[in-house]
This record gives C-alpha cells, sequence and structure tokens, in this order.
C-alpha cells in the first residue's frame, strides 16, 4: 500500500501530488472495523458498567433544574446540520469520482466548500462569544478520568468516575479530530481554489511553488480520508439506540432531566432556569 | 546571354536515376555486419547540471555494448559545443548515448540509466536576459563581446517599454558601425517610421534528419552522415573525431537537405563514430524527428528597433538599427550583421548606423539558415518600405525599384572607413522585366478586391544575398576510355549544383555532357578542395574552378596534339571530345588517345606533377589519380569584382478571409538577377522552393515553448507547421524571370541563386497580407497567423503577446 | 561499400521446412538479423506468452512487390522499418516517423499509406508496393519516374519515394486529375525543399505520360 | 526521466478476427490493453513511451467492424471503416455529404486512408502538454500546464473546461453530434447504445477521458437515422495549414429549411470546448425564422455566450461566432 502518490514534474524529477487513494480505502476500513469494534464492545462491556441513578430526581427538581434542558442553541443546531450537509456533499463529491462514480463534482464540491468554511467560521465565532468555550476542549481533568476509566475497564483499582460536563471525552476527542482535519481541508481548500475555475478567484497554478503544491493536495487529501472516517463513525453513534437523546438533542435542541442526571455532573456542566428549553 | 551549348540547357543529373528508384543511398541506408544502434539520452531540462550518473544498470542489460559520456568527449572550447554535455544548455540537448545491439534495447537501457539534474536558471526571451538581475544562458555569460564572453544588463533602458511591446535605445550592445551620419539623414527626410519588429526563430527541420553511420577499419574511420559539403566536412569531421583527415573516410553521395544545418555536417555525427571505436562494431545513430528539432539548428530570431527615413520620392536616406539577436547557447553566429548589411543593400541609405548584439538563451542552437540574416532583413524591413511608399503615395514596385542598388554599389559594414561593393547588381533591370511580364498593374488592379469576406492582398518584396566567393579547385581526370571524370567536394543537397557547375568543365573543353561523368561524395573517390555547399557559394565558384580545370585540361590537350602531330599548341582546337588541328580536322586525336599519351608523357600531364597553388587537399587527391589518364588541377584565379550578391523580387496574391483569419496564397511569381541561369529546371526549383520556404516564414513556422518550464510545446510538424502543399500555390504553374544579365566576375557570369528567394517570397507574402487588410496594419512581427490577423481585426479581443514576445 | 552492406532478406525458399525455433536461432548465429536478438528471447512485461485467439505470430510472410518475403517482425514493428532493416528496401524513407511527412508512404493493396505508422503485421496477405518495385524489370521506367526524370523533380530528393508512390496511386486513379486535384492528392507529402510547383509539374506530366504514354 | 521517443515499447500483439475474440482478449488484459483502430492517434502515445500496454489488440481483422450499411432508420457506419470508405461511399456523400466533407478535411490524405471513422471520433485530445507527457490533471496529476498564467494555449478551450482546458481534435465529431447519432458500443457484458452527444464527456465529469468507453469497451458501429438525410448541411474548418493541422475550430450543421425557414437545425462545433458543442440556445432562435444575415448573427453571438478565453485563444470567440455566423446562413461570407 501506498501512502502517497508522486508523479513526475515536466523535468522529469519526481514530486508529491497527493496522498494515496489507498488511504482512502484504509480510512473507510478502519471506521467500518471501529463500528464493527464498538457494536461487540457496547453488547459486552457497557452493560457491567450501568449504574443506578434512582433518587436523584427529586433532588435536582428540588434544585431548579429544569425538566426539559436546552443542550444546543437553534444556531448551533443550524451550524451543525449544515456542517454536516456540505460535508457529506464535500465527501460525495470529492470520492465518488474515484471510486468510479463519474460525474460533473468539481463546481459542487468548491460550493460546498465555502458553505463549509462559512459555517466554520460562525462557529468559531459563536462558541467562542457565545457558548461556553471551554466545554468542548480537553482539559487535565479529562485526562485524568480517562487513565481511571481505562483502569476500571482493566478491572484494576480506581478512584470513582465523576460524570462528565457538556461533552465528554468521547466527545471532545471527536470534536478535537474533526477540526484538525477540518482546518486541514479547509486550508488547503482554499487555496486549491486556485487551481480550478471558481467565481472567487482567478486560477494561478503557479501561485505556489510545485512541492508547496504538493503538500497542500497531500493535506487536503489526507483531512479528507481521515473525514470519511470519522463520518462513519459519527453517523454510527448517532443511529445507536443509546445515544439517540443526543441525536434528538441536535435536532431539537434539549434533553430530558433524567438524561442530563444519567450522563451529566450538574457541577460541571451548570444548569439552571436560564437553560432551560424554550419549548 | 552568351551561346553557350550546355550551360543554361535543361539535362539529367547523374544522379537523378538511382533517386527516382530509390537507389540513392542516405545515411541511414547504409548496413555493416554486426552494426549497433545508439539511442541518446537529452537532457530534459533547458539548463541544468548533472549532479549524478549512474549507469551500471543500463551497462548490465544483456545486448548493451557501449556508453559514450561527455567526459570521454575532447573538452570543447566555449561558447563551442562538444556534442554531449554534462551541463545542457538547452532542452533536447544530448548528454549520452548507448549503442546496443537493436535500438529497442538500446532505448530501454536510456531509461535504465540513473541520471539526477540539478536544475539551473534558464531564459528563453533575449530581453529578460538584458534585465537587471535577469539569468544568463550560461553560467560564463549571456553574449559574445569579441572574442570573449560577456555578460551585459541594460540598466539604463526603460523597461516598461519592453513590457508593452517597445524595443529600447540606448542599451549596450557589442556591435556597432555607421556610415554616414543617422541624424543628419533623419533630418533630411520627409517621412520616418520608427518601430519595433520582431523575426521569430525557426528550425531547419531537412526531412532527412542528421542521422550518421560509422565504423573503424584498419584505423580508417568510415563515416556515412548527411552532408552538404563533402570537401569541407572532412577536416572538421575528423577533427571531431580526433583523427587526422588522411584517416577519415567520407561517405555522403546523397544529403536529404540541410538549408545550412548541414553546411559541415553536424557534430552529433561524432558520437556514432566514437562509439564505434569503443565498441569495435559499427555504430548506426538514427537521430529521431524530435531530436532534430533539439539539435538540428535554427534560424536565430532578432528583436530589432528600426528607424527609416524617407525622402518623399521614396528614396532611403537614412537607417538605424538596434538588433538583439536570439543566439541559443552555442556558438557565434552573426546574422544580425548580415541583416544590417543586405538592408544596406536592399535600401542603399546614404546614411546609417547599425547596432547589434546577440544574447545568449537555453533554445536549441543556431545555425545559418539558407540566407542567414537576409531573410529576417526582409521579414522586418520589407513591410516598413511598404507602409512608406503607401504613406507616400508611391507605387509599391516603384519604391523598391528607386532604392534598388544598380551597378558595383557600395554597402554594409565599412572595412577601415570604406564599404565595400557588389560584384554586380540587375535587380532594376529584373524589375523593369517582371513588371511586364507579371502585369502589376494587373495585380495592382486586384488587390483590396473582395469576395464575401475573402479580401484580395497583393504585396512585393526585394530580397538580396550573397552569391558566392572564388578561389577553390577544379580537379579532372580525362581517361583511356574518352570519358571526363570531374571530381568535385561540393556536395549533393539537391540543388544539383556540383552537377551543373561540373558543366563549366565541358563547355571549356566543348564537349558533349554525355562524356562526363561526375564524381562526387565519397572522399576515397578522390576529391579537390571545394567551396562549402552553402551561401549559395558553389555555383559561382565552382564554374569559376571548372571553368580553370576545363581550360586547363584544354591546353594540356593542345599540348599533347602538338606533341604528336607537331606545330604549335596554338594551332589546335578542342571539340566534341576530339583534339584537332585548326583547319585539319583529319590531324585529330580523341580524349582517350590523348589520355593514353598523357600517362606516357607524366609529369603535368599525369598529374605527377602539380600547381604549387592548389589546396593541400587537391594535391593529395591527384596525386592519387595520378597515371590514370590526363589529370588536371587548376586553382579558380580569375579576377574578382566585389562581393557576389544576388537579387529576388516575390509577387504574392493571397486571399484573406477576414471573418476566419485564414490565409490563402493564390499565385506567388518571382524576378530575379542571379547573373547566367545554368540550368533552368533546378533554377525555377530554387525560386520557388525558396519562395516557399519563405511563406513558412511568414505564415507560421515556429516554435513555441512554455515559459515556466523552458520547454518545448510544439515539437511535432504538426504543432510548428513546415508549409505543406495545399499552403503553397496550386491551381497554376507559377512564373519566375531573370534579368538575364551575366555576372562580370564569372567567366560564365554565374551567380548563386540559393539564398535570396526565401525573404522574397516570406517578404511578399507580409506585404500582400497587410494589402488585403488595407494597409498600414502594424503586425511588425513574423509568423503572421490567422488568430493575430482576426485579433488585429476585432480591437475587443485582448492581444495574446507583444509584438517582442519570442516562441509564442 | 560492397563489402560492409548486406541486409537480412528471408526469402521464402530458404525458409521452408525450417521451424521457427531453429530459424531464430539462426538469426542469433550468423549475427544476420538487425533486429532485437534479444528481443527474441524475452517478452515484454513479463507477460506470459499469449495463449488467447488472435496472438500473433513473429515469422510472417509480406507480399512486397510481388514478391512473398519471409520475415521474422516484432509485434510493435513498423512496415517502414520492416522494409529497411529486414528486407534491404531502403528506398522507403523515415522522414518524421510521426505520419507527418509522406516521405514513408508506399502502396498498401494500391493505397498511399505511411508505413511509418503501419505495423508490418497490419499488411499481412495484402499486396506492399515500394518504389523498388515501380521499374519495369528491364529498366522501363513508369510513368511516373520518368517524369521526374524529364522534368528534373525534386531537389534532396528525401521526399520523392513517398511522393512517388502517392502519384503512383494518382496515376492509377486519376490520370485526368487536374493540378489542383493533384496538389489534393499529393498533400499527406511533405517537401523541405519545398519545391511542391516543381512536384505538380511533374504529377501533372505523369499523369499525361499515364493518359498518352510516354515519349519513346 | 530520459525522454526517448520514436522507439515502441514491446507488447503483446493480437489481431482478432471476430468481435467477440477482440472482447475476450480486452478482459484478460483489463486496463493494460489497448485498442488499436487506425493506429494514427496510438503510435504517437506509444512512440513516446508515455503509455505502454501489454496487449494491443488491432480491429483491423474483424471485418464485420469495417461496413458500412443501411437499416431501416439509417446508415450504420462500422466503426472501422477508413475515412476513405467513408469519404468514397454512394450512400454517405449523397445522404450524408457533410460527414465525407469532414472526413476528408480529417489530417492528410494518408491519414484518411488509414485511420478510422471511431478513430476519428474517439482520438484524444491533442494538448500538447498533455500528449507530451506532462504529468496534469488529464494524465492523473493536479495541474493543468494549458491552463497557468504563463501557458501556451493557443489551441485550447473557450467553453466547456473545468479543470483542464484541452479541445477535442475530431472533424467528423461535430458533423455525428449534428446528425443525431448514436454510438454502439460493445463489451462482454453486452451492447449499449450511446447518442452521440453523450458520447462525448467533458473534463468535468471524466477528466482522463474523452469519451463514454471505458476500458474493456469497443466501439462497434456508429448510427446515423435519416432524419437529417439530405438537409441543408454546413461544415467548415478553420485551421493553421491546409493539411494535417486540427481544427482551431470548426462548425457542423444540419438545418431543414422549407420556404427560407428554418423548421428545424443543429448547430455543433468542436476544437473549442473539451467535447463537441451543441449550441442550443442558438438553435431556439434560428428555428422559424427566415435564413437571412440578421438571425446568422443573432445565432453567432448566442454560441459565444459564457465563453471563457484564456491569455492566447481570444481569438477563437471571434472565430466560433463567425462560423457558427457561416453555419446558419449555410455559405462562407
Amino acid at each position: 500500500m501506498e501512502l502517497f502518490q508522486w508523479g513526475t514534474n515536466p523535468w522529469g524529477q519526481e514530486t508529491l501530488i497527493r496522498v494515496s487513494w489507498d488511504l482512502l480505502y484504509l480510512f473507510f476500513w478502519a471506521g467500518i472495523a471501529f463500528i464493527v469494534f464498538h457494536v461487540v464492545y457496547a453488547a459486552v462491556w457497557l452493560p457491567k458498567l450501568a449504574r443506578a441513578n434512582g433518587g436523584q430526581e427529586e433532588a435536582a427538581a428540588a434544585a431548579g433544574i429544569p425538566e426539559t434542558i436546552e443542550r444546543h442553541t437553534l444556531w448551533a443546531r443550524i451550524f451543525h446540520w449544515v456542517m454536516a450537509a456540505s460535508m457529506l456533499v464535500l465527501l460525495v463529491t470529492g470520492f465518488f469520482p474515484i471510486i468510479g462514480v463519474q460525474f460533473a463534482w468539481v463546481t459542487i464540491h468548491w460550493i460546498a466548500g465555502i458553505v463549509l468554511t462559512i459555517s466554520i467560521l460562525y462557529h468559531i465565532v459563536h462558541a467562542t462569544f457565545y457558548l461556553d468555550f471551554w466545554s468542548i476542549w480537553i482539559l487535565p481533568d479529562d485526562m485524568d478520568e480517562a487513565v481511571q476509566r481505562v483502569k476500571r475497564q482493566m478491572g484494576q483499582e480506581a478512584s470513582e468516575i465523576k460524570k462528565h460536563g457538556k461533552y465528554p471525552l468521547d466527545h471532545k476527542l471527536f470534536h478535537t479530530a474533526v477540526m484538525l482535519a477540518g482546518l486541514a481541508v479547509i486550508g488547503t481548500g482554499l487555496v486549491m481554489m486556485f487551481r480550478i475555475e471558481n467565481a472567487l478567484v482567478p486560477r494561478n497554478a503557479y501561485l505556489l511553488s510545485e512541492p508547496t503544491w504538493g503538500l497542500m493536495y497531500t493535506l487536503h487529501g489526507l483531512g479528507a480520508v481521515l473525514f470519511v472516517m470519522l463520518t462513519l463513525t459519527h453517523i454510527y453513534f448517532a443511529i445507536r439506540p443509546d445515544k439517540f437523546w443526543l441525536t434528538k438533542s441536535m435536532l431539537f435542541g434539549s434533553v430530558e432531566r433524567e438524561r442530563y442526571l444519567d450522563h451529566h455532573d450538574p457541577d460541571r456542566w451548570v444548569v439552571n432556569k436560564e437553560s432551560a428549553s424554550k419549548s | 546571354m552568351a551561346d553557350y551549348k550546355l550551360i543554361g540547357k535543361n539535362y539529367t543529373t547523374p544522379d537523378i536515376l538511382a533517386k527516382v528508384t530509390g537507389r540513392a543511398k542516405y545515411a541511414e541506408d547504409f548496413r555493416a555486419e554486426g552494426m549497433l544502434f545508439a539511442k541518446l539520452l537529452v537532457s530534459p531540462m533547458p539548463h541544468a547540471r548533472v549532479r549524478r550518473l549512474d549507469t551500471s544498470a543500463a551497462m548490465a542489460m544483456p545486448g548493451v555494448e557501449a556508453i559514450l559520456t561527455a567526459d570521454e568527449l575532447p573538452e570543447a572550447e566555449a561558447p563551442q559545443e562538444a556534442g554531449l554535455t554534462n551541463e545542457p544548455l538547452y532542452e533536447g540537448e544530448p548528454i549520452l548515448a548507448i549503442a546496443a545491439v537493436d535500438e529497442e534495447t538500446a532505448a530501454e537501457a536510456i531509461e535504465a540509466v540513473q541520471i539526477d539534474f540539478e536544475p539551473l536558471p534558464f531564459v528563453l526571451d533575449p530581453m529578460d536576459s538584458l534585465r537587471p538581475g535577469g539569468p544568463n544562458a550560461r553560467l560564463d555569460g549571456n553574449t559574445m563581446a569579441g572574442r570573449d564572453l560577456s555578460t551585459i544588463k541594460w540598466d539604463s533602458v526603460d523597461w516598461s517599454e519592453v513590457d508593452r511591446g517597445i524595443m529600447p535605445l540606448g542599451g549596450e550592445v557589442t556591435d556597432e558601425w555607421q556610415v554616414g551620419d543617422v541624424e543628419a539623414g533623419f533630418a533630411e527626410a520627409d517621412l520616418i517610421l520608427d518601430e519595433s519588429v520582431f523575426s521569430a526563430s525557426l528550425s531547419h527541420q531537412p526531412l532527412e534528419t542528421r542521422t550518421a553511420m560509422a565504423y573503424w577499419q584498419n584505423g580508417k574511420c568510415f563515416m556515412h552522415c548527411s552532408t552538404q559539403s563533402t570537401a569541407r566536412t572532412e577536416g572538421g569531421m575528423a577533427r571531431w573525431i580526433g583523427i587526422d583527415p588522411t584517416d577519415l573516410v567520407l561517405i555522403a553521395e546523397y544529403c536529404g537537405g540541410g538549408f545550412g544545418s548541414k553546411i559541415s555536417s553536424s557534430i552529433q555525427a561524432r558520437i556514432p563514430a566514437l562509439l564505434s571505436r569503443k565498441a569495435g562494431k559499427p555504430v548506426m545513430m538514427r537521430v529521431t524527428r524530435q531530436e532534430e528539432n533539439f539539435f538540428g539548428r535554427a534560424r536565430p530570431g532578432i528583436q530589432a528597433r528600426a528607424k527609416f527615413g524617407f525622402k518623399s520620392d521614396g528614396r532611403v536616406v537614412a537607417i538605424d538599427l538596434t538588433m538583439v539577436q536570439d543566439g541559443g547557447p552555442y556558438g557565434r553566429s552573426g546574422d544580425y550583421m548580415s541583416c544590417a548589411d543586405q538592408a544596406s543593400l536592399m535600401y542603399q541609405p546614404e546614411h546609417m548606423r547599425v547596432r547589434g548584439m546577440t544574447v545568449y538563451t537555453n533554445t536549441p542552437p543556431r545555425g545559418a539558415q539558407r540566407a542567414p540574416g537576409g531573410v529576417q532583413a526582409v521579414a522586418m524591413f520589407a513591410p516598413i518600405v511598404d507602409k512608406a511608399a503607401r504613406q507616400l503615395d508611391l507605387d509599391r514596385l516603384d519604391i523598391i525599384h528607386t532604392n534598388a542598388p544598380q551597378g558595383q554599389a557600395l554597402f554594409g559594414r565599412p572595412r577601415q572607413g570604406r564599404q565595400g561593393n557588389v560584384s554586380s547588381a540587375f535587380p532594376k533591370e529584373a524589375i523593369d522585366k517582371a513588371r511586364e511580364e507579371f502585369d502589376w498593374e494587373g495585380m495592382k488592379a486586384r488587390s483590396g478586391q473582395r469576395n464575401g469576406s475573402k479580401v484580395t492582398g497583393v504585396g512585393v518584396a526585394i530580397s538580396s544575398y550573397s552569391a558566392g566567393t572564388s578561389g577553390v579547385d577544379g580537379l579532372l581526370v580525362i581517361r583511356p576510355d574518352g570519358m571526363v571524370e570531374i571530381h568535385t567536394g561540393v556536395g549533393n543537397l539537391g540543388t544539383e549544383s556540383f552537377s551543373d557547375t561540373s558543366r563549366a568543365a565541358m563547355e571549356a573543353l566543348d564537349t558533349p555532357w554525355e562524356q562526363a561523368e561526375v564524381v562526387w561524395g565519397d572522399t576515397s573517390k578522390h576529391l579537390p578542395w571545394s567551396a562549402i555547399q552553402g551561401g549559395s557559394q558553389t555555383t559561382h565558384g565552382h564554374t569559376r574552378s571548372n571553368w580553370a580545370a576545363g581550360l586547363e585540361a584544354k591546353k594540356r590537350l593542345q599540348e599533347i596534339a602538338a606533341d604528336r602531330f607537331g606545330g604549335s599548341a596554338d594551332s589546335f582546337e578542342v571539340g566534341n571530345g576530339r583534339v584537332f588541328r585548326r583547319g585539319n580536322r583529319g590531324q585529330a586525336m580523341t580524349f582517350g588517345q590523348a589520355a593514353e599519351r598523357a600517362i606516357q608523357l607524366g609529369g603535368v600531364y599525369d598529374g605527377s606533377q602539380l600547381p604549387e597553388d592548389i589546396n593541400e587537399m587537391t594535391t593529395r587527391s591527384a596525386t592519387a589519380l595520378a597515371g590514370r589518364g590526363l589529370v588536371v588541377a587548376a586553382k579558380d584565379n580569375f579576377e574578382t569584382g566585389g562581393r557576389n550578391m544576388s537579387f529576388c523580387i516575390g509577387f504574392a496574391e493571397v486571399e484573406v478571409d477576414t471573418e476566419t483569419g485564414a490565409v490563402v496564397l493564390k499565385d506567388y511569381k518571382v524576378a530575379s538577377d542571379a547573373g547566367t541561369v545554368l540550368h533552368p529546371q533546378n533554377f525555377a526549383g530554387q525560386v520557388h522552393g525558396g519562395g516557399i520556404q519563405g511563406f513558412g516564414v511568414a505564415l507560421g513556422q515556429k516554435w513555441v515553448m512554455d515559459p515556466q518550464w523552458g520547454l518545448h510545446v510544439a515539437k511535432r510538424f504538426y504543432s510548428n507547421r513546415p508549409p505543406t502543399i495545399l499552403d503553397a500555390p496550386h491551381d497554376q504553374e507559377l512564373a519566375w524571370s531573370v534579368a538575364d544579365e551575366p555576372d562580370p566576375f564569372n567567366p560564365l557570369g554565374a551567380k548563386g541563386i540559393g539564398e535570396a528567394p526565401v525573404g522574397a517570397g516570406a517578404g511578399a507574402v507580409l506585404n500582400a497580407i497587410s494589402d488585403a487588410l488595407g494597409g498600414n496594419v502594424d503586425f511588425n512581427r513574423s509568423p503572421i497567423m490567422g488568430d493575430m490577423i482576426l485579433t488585429m481585426l476585432n480591437p475587443e479581443l485582448d492581444e495574446a503577446h507583444n509584438k517582442l514576445s519570442t516562441h509564442v | 561499400m560492397g563489402d560492409v552492406e548486406h541486409t537480412q532478406v528471408q526469402t521464402t525458399t530458404e525458409q521452408q521446412g525450417v521451424t521457427r525455433r531453429g530459424f531464430i536461432k539462426g538469426v542469433i548465429a550468423t549475427g544476420a538479423s538487425v533486429s532485437a536478438s534479444n528481443y527474441v528471447l524475452r517478452n515484454g512485461h513479463g507477460v506470459a506468452l499469449a495463449q488467447a485467439p488472435g496472438a500473433v505470430e513473429r515469422l510472417v510472410t509480406l507480399n512486397v512487390n510481388g514478391q512473398q518475403r519471409r520475415v521474422d517482425v516484432m509485434p510493435q514493428e513498423t512496415l517502414a522499418m520492416t522494409l529497411r532493416y529486414k528486407l534491404g528496401l531502403t528506398g522507403t524513407k523515415i522522414g518524421c516517423d510521426r505520419a507527418e511527412c509522406g516521405a514513408c508512404t508506399v502502396l498498401v493493396d494500391g493505397v498511399p499509406q505511411y508505413s511509418c505508422s503501419t505495423l508490418s503485421h497490419q499488411v499481412r496477405g495484402r499486396e506492399v508496393q515500394t518504389i523498388e518495385g515501380l521499374e519495369g524489370a528491364d529498366g522501363t521506367l513508369h510513368p511516373v519516374q520518368q517524369a521526374v526524370v524529364d522534368l528534373q523533380g525534386f531537389q534532396c530528393a528525401f521526399c520523392m519515394p513517398g511522393f512517388v508512390m502517392n502519384m503512383v496511386a494518382l496515376t492509377n486513379e486519376n490520370p485526368d486529375a487536374t493540378r489542383g486535384e493533384c496538389a489534393h492528392h499529393l498533400a499527406g507529402n511533405i517537401c523541405r525543399c519545398i519545391d511542391y510547383n516543381k512536384i505538380l509539374n511533374v504529377a501533372e506530366k505523369a499523369c499525361e505520360y499515364t493518359r498518352n504514354g510516354m515519349r519513346s | 526521466m530520459a525522454v526517448i521517443r520514436d522507439k515502441m515499447p514491446a507488447f503483446q500483439l493480437f489481431q482478432p478476427a471476430s468481435t467477440e475474440e477482440a472482447l475476450g482478449v480486452l478482459d484478460q488484459y483489463g486496463a493494460d490493453a489497448w485498442v488499436l483502430a487506425g493506429g494514427l492517434d496510438t503510435w504517437d502515445w506509444l512512440k513516446d513511451r508515455v503509455k505502454k500496454p501489454a496487449a494491443v489488440v488491432d480491429l483491423g481483422g474483424v471485418s464485420e467492424l469495417s461496413e458500412i450499411r443501411s437499416l431501416g432508420g439509417g446508415l450504420e457506419i462500422g466503426a472501422m471503416a477508413t475515412l476513405r470508405d467513408v469519404i468514397r461511399h454512394p450512400e454517405v456523400s449523397e445522404q450524408f455529404s457533410m460527414l465525407a466533407d469532414s472526413a476528408s478535411q480529417a489530417a492528410s490524405p494518408q491519414i484518411q486512408n488509414q485511420g478510422t471513422l471511431g478513430g476519428n471520433v474517439g482520438q484524444d485530445t491533442r494538448c500538447w502538454y498533455y500528449r507530451d507527457g506532462w504529468s496534469c490533471y488529464r494524465a492523473g496529476g493536479n495541474i493543468c500546464y494549458a491552463d497557468t498564467p504563463t501557458a501556451m494555449n493557443r489551441e485550447h478551450a473557450i467553453l466547456g473546461a473545468s479543470r483542464c482546458v484541452a479541445v477535442n481534435p475530431s472533424d467528423t465529431a461535430p458533423v455525428l453530434v449534428a446528425l443525431d447519432a448514436e454510438m454502439v458500443v460493445r463489451n462482454s457484458t453486452g451492447e449499449r447504445v450511446i447518442p452521440a452527444q453523450d458520447f462525448f464527456i467533458g473534463p468535468a465529469v471524466d477528466i482522463m477521458r474523452m469519451t463514454a468507453l471505458q476500458p474493456g469497451d469497443i466501439l462497434t458501429s456508429i448510427r446515423i437515422p435519416w432524419t437529417w438525410a439530405n438537409t441543408r448541411f454546413y461544415f467548415e474548418k478553420a485551421r493553421d495549414r491546409a493539411v494535417w493541422d486540427f481544427p482551431l475550430a470548426n462548425v457542423a450543421s444540419a438545418a431543414k429549411i422549407s420556404n427560407g425557414v428554418v423548421e428545424d437545425i443543429r448547430i455543433v462545433a468542436n476544437g473549442v470546448a473539451p467535447y463537441p458543442v451543441r449550441f442550443l440556445a442558438a438553435e431556439d432562435a434560428v428555428r422559424g425564422r427566415q435564413v437571412g444575415q440578421a438571425v446568422a448573427m443573432e445565432a453567432g453571438e448566442l454560441a459565444i455566450n459564457g465563453v471563457r478565453p484564456l491569455r492566447h485563444n481570444a481569438y477563437k470567440v471571434t472565430l466560433l461566432r463567425n462560423l457558427v455566423k457561416r453555419s446558419v446562413q449555410g455559405a462562407e461570407a
């Protein structure tokens, strides 16, 4: 298997062109393998970790936690679904021609890319100034808990695991991966606009040096093949019954108090009346 | 015209039967026992250095017999080329050669060579090399100043002008001359045209590539190559191979075209010779068309500023030229200088200043191409003179006539403060004759006629070029079987001058051509020192030398007869293959009998005693022939009277479709002043063939290169476009005429005709296109193609490139 | 030069009854073949020698100038190379090797084709005519050849064999051709001496000779 | 990278006698097989050693592929019929003279003698960067060398480009599109019939192919319905030299005209886009109107709607406009 695709420049010198599309298949099957693994893992291990949460309801009600709690604002949800749609379009337009489904994809691809870019820009501003910025980032506590969690699962002595805040570590990890891959494809994708006809920038294939272009295509490809796996696994989790309450929250915005109490630490995701769903 | 029996008559040349039956052997037609095939590894970059070279995998391949690298060649002194190099200066320059049992293996071996190049800065357009900080094509400089490589940058000129297609004045140049006072000349002028002009580089593309086959036998190298000249190739080729000329047997009876690119064959021919020595087997190196495009030579492009001052009667009073020649990477060709000389001759300005230089570029090597500089002169300046005629409201043929030289006119770069003169010039007579014969008034009447979107244009242009030098040797043997063997060291590249000029000897002997046998093309057959077959040298030079040999033979025949029959030599006549007493034809000897007698007499008669003044090569050949009959060697010592020049005036009729830009040539006629015509059929072939080559210059033969990578993109005939038969007028036979004025400094009045026709064709077509578009159009460059015409006719279209752009 | 020239002609009679392997060995042993002796021993790209229907044999019989010529031909070998290097018919020239100049034009079943752009295998069972096949056994020139000689046609003549063969097809098909029709018929041949005017004179003369017979 | 020219690499040559046999070999070799028709496009690729197929399948021996025959619904021309066959076939010149006309303007007479109709329509682009083995989009890279700020693109596309700006160089292709021809394609799984207009594809859809032919496919014949037989045809090719050169632009038009009124028309051009372009807007504008200068000019203007000229080919806009104008007028000028 090749990691990179090399070509020759007009002078016959070897030059990096892009990632090898072998990686597309690799990441696709890696995603599938992860899903299969997780299905088994979830079936065998998760029941063992289940805990009762009885008796919390009243206390929670007393603490002023509303019955439904807004988890994603309307704007955040719009952002998410716009991003999801553009991402799916980008994946389909980017990869279907490679796997043999031919159609005129370039224009759709770059327009979807621009939509994605705009939505990401919105997200960055929105998350920075209007949301609990730090809620999605991996913090030292997360790491510590992760260690404890693994210890527990291995059957070793470990301290009590606290419930997570608004986002559990796996969400945070996923977000980080998406962010890195996303920045790579968006950053390189914007530069690659100079190599195609589009309404925004004039074509200039010699904007960058030849090795730099090779790097752009390679990074774009790496991000893109990573997204194949990320998207697969993301969809998988979204449709898992035990996670479906989260998917619903992305559709409708809120979670029930019960779920909140089940999964979240009220100290770490502070909820009050103002957070209650408007619905 | 004098009353000749052979000169001026059509006849069958001695090579044509072999040609028309396929028996004529060109270099690639020879085979030798155990012959290997060579393939070249050529540079993929315009300028680079070989950083690492590993031929072990190639050498290990079964069937690979020898590899020749640049390191094994004697070093060439800059700016000359070596044939193989480790620092390629243009795309396609050979790096190494591999000989293998067959071409397939050689090709695969080339692909197995591990080679790593370090790209170096390159330049395609001379102007880019003159810019301050601009790249140089060579690491040792970008031009030749005198005999030295040096670097010149134009830091004082306005480069924004160049970007707008204006050639700047005042940049430093390496060559400069002036006659009269140009400023005073322009002060006198009633009309001044000051324009930037460009004539593009174009490759020769002879149909036979410079394929060569060589082998060694008993220490001698046998070389089959393609060359225009035989005698003048021997020494250079021997030097290239590194052997004494006497150890070289050069066989080149047929040459599939050269147009100046094979005057003395090509340096790449040394490759099979050296490979053959290394491998111990014969080696055939088939040069591909694409390789020919790379190292087969090309006419240098010239970017120029031309300022012409005219009097109201059309007389050119002053010319001021600034020229930059695209020199390619090697050598020191001076097309721009002969370009100035021809302008000086054709337009006879009283005041003229010339400033010029050649700038090296990483494009294929340049060389002389049929009227080097002369064609560029016509392509660049004929449209200016044509335009002046329009602006001064003069007849366009008249303005040519007005300025054309007459008699022994002075022209060109002055030496010791004085211009030299032309030996004879009768272009005015040629024009006067053509005006009637070609019905110039009728042609003019068709100018501007419209047929829908198609407009007829009529163009006329004069072209001049050198037509011969002198001082070479004639060598003939009258054999005991009565045949006259005329040996000639000029080549046979299709002009047939090797044969046509041999007829001078038979004319001198007043003997039928059937009794002649021309010996040519193989140095083992003992050839005399001859003119280079290039620059139209042969016709003038070899009618002189063969006439000299013929006269000398006649004298010896008379002496032999006097010796046999008594009396003075003067009382004998020579004619019809016999020498006989005047008034008593009974006292006669046949050539055969005289030859027998010559052998008996020895000394000056059988070649054992030779003239002192002949060339060493002639002496060697004549000595080898000694004893075979009456052996006569003679040097051309006839008087010379200036530089020998011939003239052509082309008349073209085109139809330009203003909706598609398509140009169709409807007719082409050519008038000439080229002295006595030796062989009318061949003469017509030269004037028309040259003219149509000029159409290629005018209409589309060119290089296209990618500026980012410095690589050719139009390497194929379908993309670099030599003219096809349908691009030439083909509905009626083309007319030609001659002034029929013999050159006073040739015993038969002959001048060369190879060169001048090209410019005439190019200039006439350029002017005709301009005429069709209403005159006063400023293409200011050649070639003109349909896209340029459409762009000019539709001002809303963006101009694709400025006037001075090269290789677009 | 007679001592160093030789050709690799394998005539039918010489080859009859000789096995392919034996023939190939012979070729190698005598060193007679200018063709790839090592090619004989390998099969490019490492692909197994084809078993599929339609796979070609290397030993073929070609009908050239009325003779059956048995010859060893590589699959990728062009007719021009076979004619020139295997059959010794060097009259056919290679000017560009790319179907762009016409010097290699020969007649295949009477039709002008570029032999540089025809595989030798493609002319099996067809009649190939080259310039060497025009002259009569008694030395009588073909009308086209005679026209060339009479009008001093062509210059360097490297293009001539191709033009001549194309003219032969012209005189066979349309001896009444006008000058313009001659030009269109001959348009697939390039002359770099660009003596097209004279070439058209020759074509017209050749047509005339074909119609009216050659002058005696 | 050593560049070796004019020596073909070794390959296995197959000369099957039937289409089935040929398809069998194609299946056996997959993408390593090369279909050989007249060879005029093939030899360049092989002699430049840019492509090195393991097997070459010469269709010259499949006689069924070179037949020209009249069917109930139209004329069927075998893909291996040479251009010469097409030019000289009486029914072609009587019914579809424009096809013979375009074939007789392709390349050179000898190439017409060897080259096939299938090869002419299926030929690859002549973009000089791509043909020379530069590793561009079309060759699997990620750049178009012909569309850079300094590129030499005088002969490239003004319409329909997508990343790659190469043009389709065929002279017969626009004629077949104008005549509503259908391409019959076979592979080992069966036969499919593709309208000519869909047969030619642009780089937006598949940047590495000019036609719908996939590895394993053979174009077996071209069917031309009688729909446009003997209507008013116009074909013109603009080129630099009168022989060999590919079109700078060509135009093919078929028009049904009664009493000077255009009942229906097809206008197609090639050499300006990566595929033969049909000018639907121009056709619509002309349909139902009297033939004349004004309507022709209008059609010309509509044809150049949306052009995107490159640095060196703006002239093609004017050229295309004028050719389309002429095609509607039905005459030069």
